[in-house]
């Protein structure tokens, strides 16, 4: 890298249009900025004073000219506001397909998970082009997994998932920093992502520590905290059977409808009773303080790949 | 014209400085004026405070690695400079010093509605602000100044609550400081001077007035929920006990977006004054200008979400947030190119108050129009949290709010001491605070934009040449404070002795002899005339 | 502070005034916007309370069925009588009539005294019943039985709410009491008439706010959800 | 300030109102009426704030700007709540269900 570059690298599928929308903001920026020295210098010499007598006649306004700069700006706000929100909503969500990988903050690191179960601290490798979509939480306060190359950039809640993606464009390292400040060491919660060629990613993964994917590590968690007495599988146990759940509509006793996705299955392990899946007792206990951030996303990724199992028997709680 | 009558005493005359003497007349007084000037050595105080927190940080940050000290206490550094500057010298800066001085005398009253109030609002000040020195020296905080939670609530052991209880307190002194403010303008206005004839400080300190009333409330219960929060573990912010962390935040933004705005409209009413003066030109667009600062106030109030766009707030709300916070731009903007055709035609003169109002309207410029980048979503994304917020809202708080306190200081200094600082050393303090400013904040725009994160005690080394010219800068930057320090105070002395009108500007402040008397004017002005009616008879009114 | 000879006329024109009217508006508009302050300092916790009761319903309904909503009721009708003889000072005052201006003085701060010895008695009650958030929480039995199927660690987040709401009321309520008491020595010495009793007023309106809120507390914390 | 003097007729009977309004909401509380008696509550507890602010307080004979300044107050408390409830509404609104349902397995080498 040189040692004064004017602009970060642009290693992902959204960065470029982002830096669009960046460089229109300079340019509106310089312009505006510009326009307004430039009239003030004008004025300052055009205007100054000649005697100290002087006095000038007086100038009400102009409603004309009032009318058009605030339209002008407004307009001009109302471009940036749609392009803007076009972009950002149209990055808000991963695409279908993407990668799917776990990360957790705690101070002062950076904890990943791939669903594989190969794990890394304040590294990250992912597959060159091939969207990754981040699950992120945190053990202790708020941090925030920034990737200036990336363009992304999102805050990691305790007690609570936020997600982000990004599709890489370039091979190389790029930084990895927490953007939220989180305590003394905030500075060095710092890592790197690194961009390989497909073929050298599924190298690395199979190089890795060959541990348990995090499917089957979950699946160990499951079985030894004793949720297969009450989840039995065919819906005839106490709770609600977990076959074919995850992603599925879930009716609530309250009436509502919720979506058992990440932060459902998250919830009702740690606050079994916020919400009571119909014709079930909130009779589970919480898990709270038993399970590690990582055991939980382990399970989490178990209870993912359950739902994807087969299409469920009768169960109480579908529509 | 008014009937106030001037005798021509020039030098022994009776004035507020002069009236009593000893500290019990200055501790126990009633008199607004004198205790604008308490104000304004408690928050000069502070500002050399946060100030060299400040320096010692740009110095760490010189080296990649860090120069100077241990991680920790960079972190306690950049908090205490955030408290500090914000809550004991940017919010009262103006309003309680300048807004103190001058409210009575242009609506051409004896004093604020309430003295008792605003003598209690300076104690209040006080001890808010001795609790905060007492947790620097006690070790310091380690928060940052937003004090987010759960780390402020449940991770740092640091003075959390001492500080907590300092900005508590301080902000009642906002409030009363707001409550006197809009009651005296409301109902002691000077017989002929209605709504639309008020100079548009009166507008700013109204406009600013509302926020303090409404927004600080919040903030202090906030606060008290934090300070709970923090002393028993109720869990209301903790995640662990099923709180929700954001929602600190909602509530703390509520109140510290709006501040921004109680730190910059002043600034803005300063420098309508101080343009008017030196262009001899009544305000273009007067109405617009004022309306604009009550359409700030209010519209302010609606866009506290744009800090937490990567937050996990909802994507929708977040949309809302940028709508309206590109909607807060427009009166801004609105208000720029007024300022700048009351220059045309006008005969501009250059003394040191209108360079630095000259100078608010170059850098608020550039910080207003940064704000456009932090308002729309997508760039937010990737600037949010990194220097490039620091250097917006450096270009807004100390390019906007400080340039307008300083131009202010320098444009009623001889009303306020009685005489006059040497013109050339003001002129060049202005200059060397226009360059050293720019040279400390821009470089920050680009380190933003590159991806250095803020509140780092050390970074990568790609990041050091920009990081070492801001730290050069901000050593040209720091002695250019020094220099109004040195000749003001010099002045109080030996400056030669102020006139009562020395710019001839109007406005009733300038009606009454210099400094003022206790009573302010020997007797009630009865206004007949618009603001700012500086053209010739024939041309005025209307 | 210096007062010019004009101004000196009556006792209680402050020397910023022109007159007595000027001053009577200022005070009042001031004591407004004093209590603009006040709705917003509360409704920080409002809002808070408004977020935490949407999210954990079943848990505030299970934490409001441990009150006891027949003290809350008598007390409302306690609160609310003593704002009725706040009022009714306020026009003794007005009509220059010392006797019931006293009398109704006394009467509102003996109700605020009530109020607040009820509320005490149902702290102490929170104290019994182990549901004090953090300094005392360790629910049992019937009250135990009664929190869990909202989930306790929320039910703590109620009590949290009905902690400091309750309190900060309190506190506003005691606050009150002691300016009736400074109000009770003025007027004592004959300090009011027609023409001058601002304060009376003032007080009274503060008095009446503090009524407010705890005419909004009663439902939302007693009455959540319903108790059929 | 300078208001009339109000009978005492007048706030003795704002009192009953004020007493039979909360024996009302007392007892809507013990009829099941689902989420109406929130509303309900709410509704009586509002009713019986005007009574106070117009009655007790004298809001009745006030200035426009006692009026307009208060109604102030209750808006700007109903914007934080609105606006803040509003993120807490929508915040889930992403993850909607098609967009989970959908999502393709993690694909395992």
């Amino acid at each position: 890298m040189q040692n004064l570059p004017f602009q970060p690298e642009q290693a992902s599928s959204i960065a470029r249009s982002v830096d669009q929308l960046y460089y229109f903001l300079t340019a509106i920026t310089l312009f505006f900025t510009a326009v307004i020295f430039l009239v003030i210098f004008y004025f300052m010499i055009k205007y100054r004073r000649r005697s100290p007598d002087e006095r000038p006649r007086a100038i009400e306004g102009s409603f004309p000219l009032e009318v058009l700069w605030t339209v002008i700006p407004t307009v001009i706000v109302a471009l940036i506001f749609v392009w803007s929100s076009v972009l950002y909503f149209r990055n808000s969500e991963a695409p279908k397909g993407s990668m799917e990988i776990f990360v957790t903050g705690r101070q002062w690191m950076w904890k990943v998970e791939h669903p594989e179960g190969q794990r890394e601290i304040n590294e990250l490798h992912v597959p060159l082009g091939r969207p990754v979509k981040l699950t992120m939480t945190s053990e202790d306060v708020i941090h925030d997994f920034f990737v200036p190359a990336f363009r992304v950039k999102k805050d990691v809640l305790p007690g609570r998932y936020t997600s982000l993606w990004f599709s890489a464009t370039k091979v190389g390292t790029f930084h990895l920093f927490c953007a939220q400040y989180c305590g003394a060491f905030h500075a060095g919660m710092i890592g790197s992502i690194i961009v390989q060629q497909p073929e050298e990613y599924e190298r690395w993964l199979a190089g890795g520590a060959p541990g348990e994917s995090m499917e089957q590590a979950g699946a160990k968690v499951f079985q030894a905290s004793g949720c297969p007495t009450c989840h039995l599988a065919d819906g005839t146990g106490l709770g609600p059977s977990l076959l074919g759940l995850y992603g599925q509509p879930v009716k609530l006793t309250t009436g509502e409808t919720v979506t058992a996705d990440d932060a459902y299955m998250r919830e009702s392990i740690l606050l079994p009773k916020a919400k009571i899946v119909l014709g079930y007792s909130p009779i589970m206990p919480s898990f709270q303080g038993q399970m590690t951030e990582e055991q939980l996303n382990n399970v989490v990724a178990y209870l993912r790949a359950l739902g994807k199992a087969q299409a469920k028997p009768k169960e109480a709680g579908k529509q | 014209m008014s009937t106030a009558t001037l005798e021509p005493r020039v030098h022994a005359q009776r004035n507020y400085l002069n009236d009593d003497y000893g500290w019990k007349s200055w501790l126990f007084t009633l008199d607004h004026k004198r205790i604008a000037l308490l104000y304004l050595v408690s928050i000069t105080f502070f500002f050399v405070i946060g100030g060299s927190f400040a320096v010692l940080m740009r110095i760490h940050l010189v080296e990649p690695g860090g120069a100077l000290v241990q991680p920790e206490t960079y972190n306690k550094l950049f908090t205490l400079h955030g408290i500090v500057m914000i809550f004991f010298f940017l919010i009262p800066s103006i309003p309680a010093v300048l807004g103190n001085f001058l409210v009575p005398l242009m609506v051409g009253a004896r004093d604020l509605a309430f003295p008792r109030l605003n003598l209690l609002s300076w104690y209040i000040y006080i001890v808010g602000g001795l609790f905060t020195l007492y947790s620097a020296i006690a070790g310091g905080v380690d928060t940052g100044w937003t004090f987010y939670t759960p780390y402020s609530s449940t991770y740092s052991n640091t003075q959390v609550t001492a500080v907590a209880i300092g900005v508590f307190i301080t902000g009642f002194s906002s409030i009363l400081t707001g409550l006197n403010f809009i009651v005296t303008i409301h109902k002691m206005r000077a017989p002929g001077l209605t709504w639309f004839r008020m100079p548009l400080f009166l507008w700013a300190m109204y406009a600013t007035s509302i926020i303090m009333v409404l927004g600080t409330p919040v903030l202090a219960i906030t606060i008290f929920l934090l300070a709970l929060e923090h002393l028993f573990h109720v869990g209301i912010f903790s995640p662990a006990l099923g709180g929700d962390p954001l929602l600190f935040q909602h509530l703390f933004w509520f109140y510290s977006h709006p501040a921004v705005y109680i730190m910059i409209l002043p600034a803005m009413g300063v420098v309508s004054e101080i343009i008017a003066c030196f262009a001899r030109k009544r305000i273009f667009g007067y109405k617009i200008v004022a309306f604009s600062s009550v359409a700030i106030a209010v519209l302010g109030f609606l866009v506290w979400g744009h800090h937490m766009f990567v937050t996990g707030q909802s994507v929708y709300a977040g949309l809302i947030f940028s709508l309206l916070s590109f909607l807060v731009a427009i009166p801004s903007a609105i208000k720029v190119f007024n300022w700048t055709s009351t220059l045309y035609k006008g005969s501009i003169s250059y003394e040191a108050p209108m360079l630095y109002a000259l100078g608010f309207i170059g850098l608020f410029t550039m910080g207003g129009l940064t704000g456009l980048f932090l308002a729309s979503l997508a760039t937010d994304v990737h600037l949010n949290g990194t220097y490039f917020i620091v250097a917006h809202f450096h270009y807004i708080m100390v390019g906007g709010a400080v340039m307008g306190y300083l131009g202010g200081i320098h444009f009623w200094w001889p009303k306020i001491s009685g005489r006059k600082y040497p013109n050339g050393w003001a002129a060049l303090a202005a200059a060397i605070i226009f360059i050293g400013f720019n040279l400390t904040f821009f470089p920050q725009f680009i380190l933003g934009y590159l991806g250095m994160p803020r509140r780092y005690a050390f970074y990568p080394a790609e990041f050091q040449v920009l990081n070492v010219m801001s730290s050069a800068g901000a050593t040209v930057l720091g002695v250019g404070y020094l220099i109004p320090l040195v000749y003001l105070i010099w002045s109080m002395r030996y400056g030669p002795i102020a006139e009562p009108n020395p710019w001839g500007a109007t406005g009733l402040e300038w009606k009454t002899s210099s400094p003022p008397p206790t009573e302010n004017f020997a007797e009630i002005p009865v206004v007949t005339e618009e603001a700012y009616a500086y053209a010739p008879e024939e041309a005025a009114g209307d | 502070m210096i007062e010019t000879e004009a101004q000196a006329q009556h006792a209680g024109l402050a020397h910023q005034f022109e007159d007595l009217e000027q001053q009577q508006d200022a005070d009042a508009l001031g004591i407004w916007i004093f209590l603009v302050t006040e709705i917003m300092f509360f409704g920080g916790l409002f809002a808070a309370y408004a977020i935490y009761r949407w999210l954990y319903f079943p848990a505030f309904q299970g934490g409001s069925h441990i009150l006891d909503i027949r003290l809350g009721a008598a007390n409302t009708i306690v609160l609310l009588a003593s704002s009725l003889t706040m009022a009714l000072a306020v026009r003794s005052a007005q009509a220059g009539h010392r006797r019931s201006l006293l009398l109704f003085l006394a009467a509102t701060v003996i109700l605020g005294g009530i109020f607040l010895g009820v509320k005490a008695v149902e702290y102490n009650q929170k104290f019994v019943e182990h549901v004090v958030p953090s300094l005392d929480w360790a629910p049992e039995g019937q009250t135990l039985a009664r929190l869990t199927p909202g989930g306790l660690e929320h039910a703590q987040i109620y009590f949290f709410f009905y902690f400091a709401m309750t309190g900060l009321h309190a506190l506003h309520m005691i606050i009150g009491v002691g300016l009736l008491l400074w109000l009770v020595l003025r007027a004592r010495k004959g300090d009011f008439n027609p023409h001058y009793f601002a304060p009376v007023e003032v007080v009274g309106l503060y008095w009446h706010f503090v009524d407010i809120v705890w005419i909004f507390l009663f439902p939302l914390l007693y009455l959540i959800g319903g108790r059929y | 300030m300078s208001q009339p003097i109000v009978s005492q007729k007048t706030y003795l009977l704002v009192f009953l109102g004020l007493v039979v309004l909360t024996i009302l909401t007392t007892g809507v509380a013990f009829i099941d009426l689902g989420p109406f008696n929130t509303v309900a509550a709410l509704a009586i507890a509002f009713t019986k704030m005007m009574l106070v602010i117009l009655f007790f307080m004298g809001v009745r004979h006030s200035s426009g700007l006692v009026r307009i300044i208060l109604v102030a107050g209750f808006f700007w408390l109903a914007l934080l709540i609105a606006f803040t409830t509003a993120d807490y509404r929508t915040r889930y609104w992403t993850s909607a269900p098609e967009s989970w349902s959908t999502t393709a397995p993690p694909t395992h080498p």
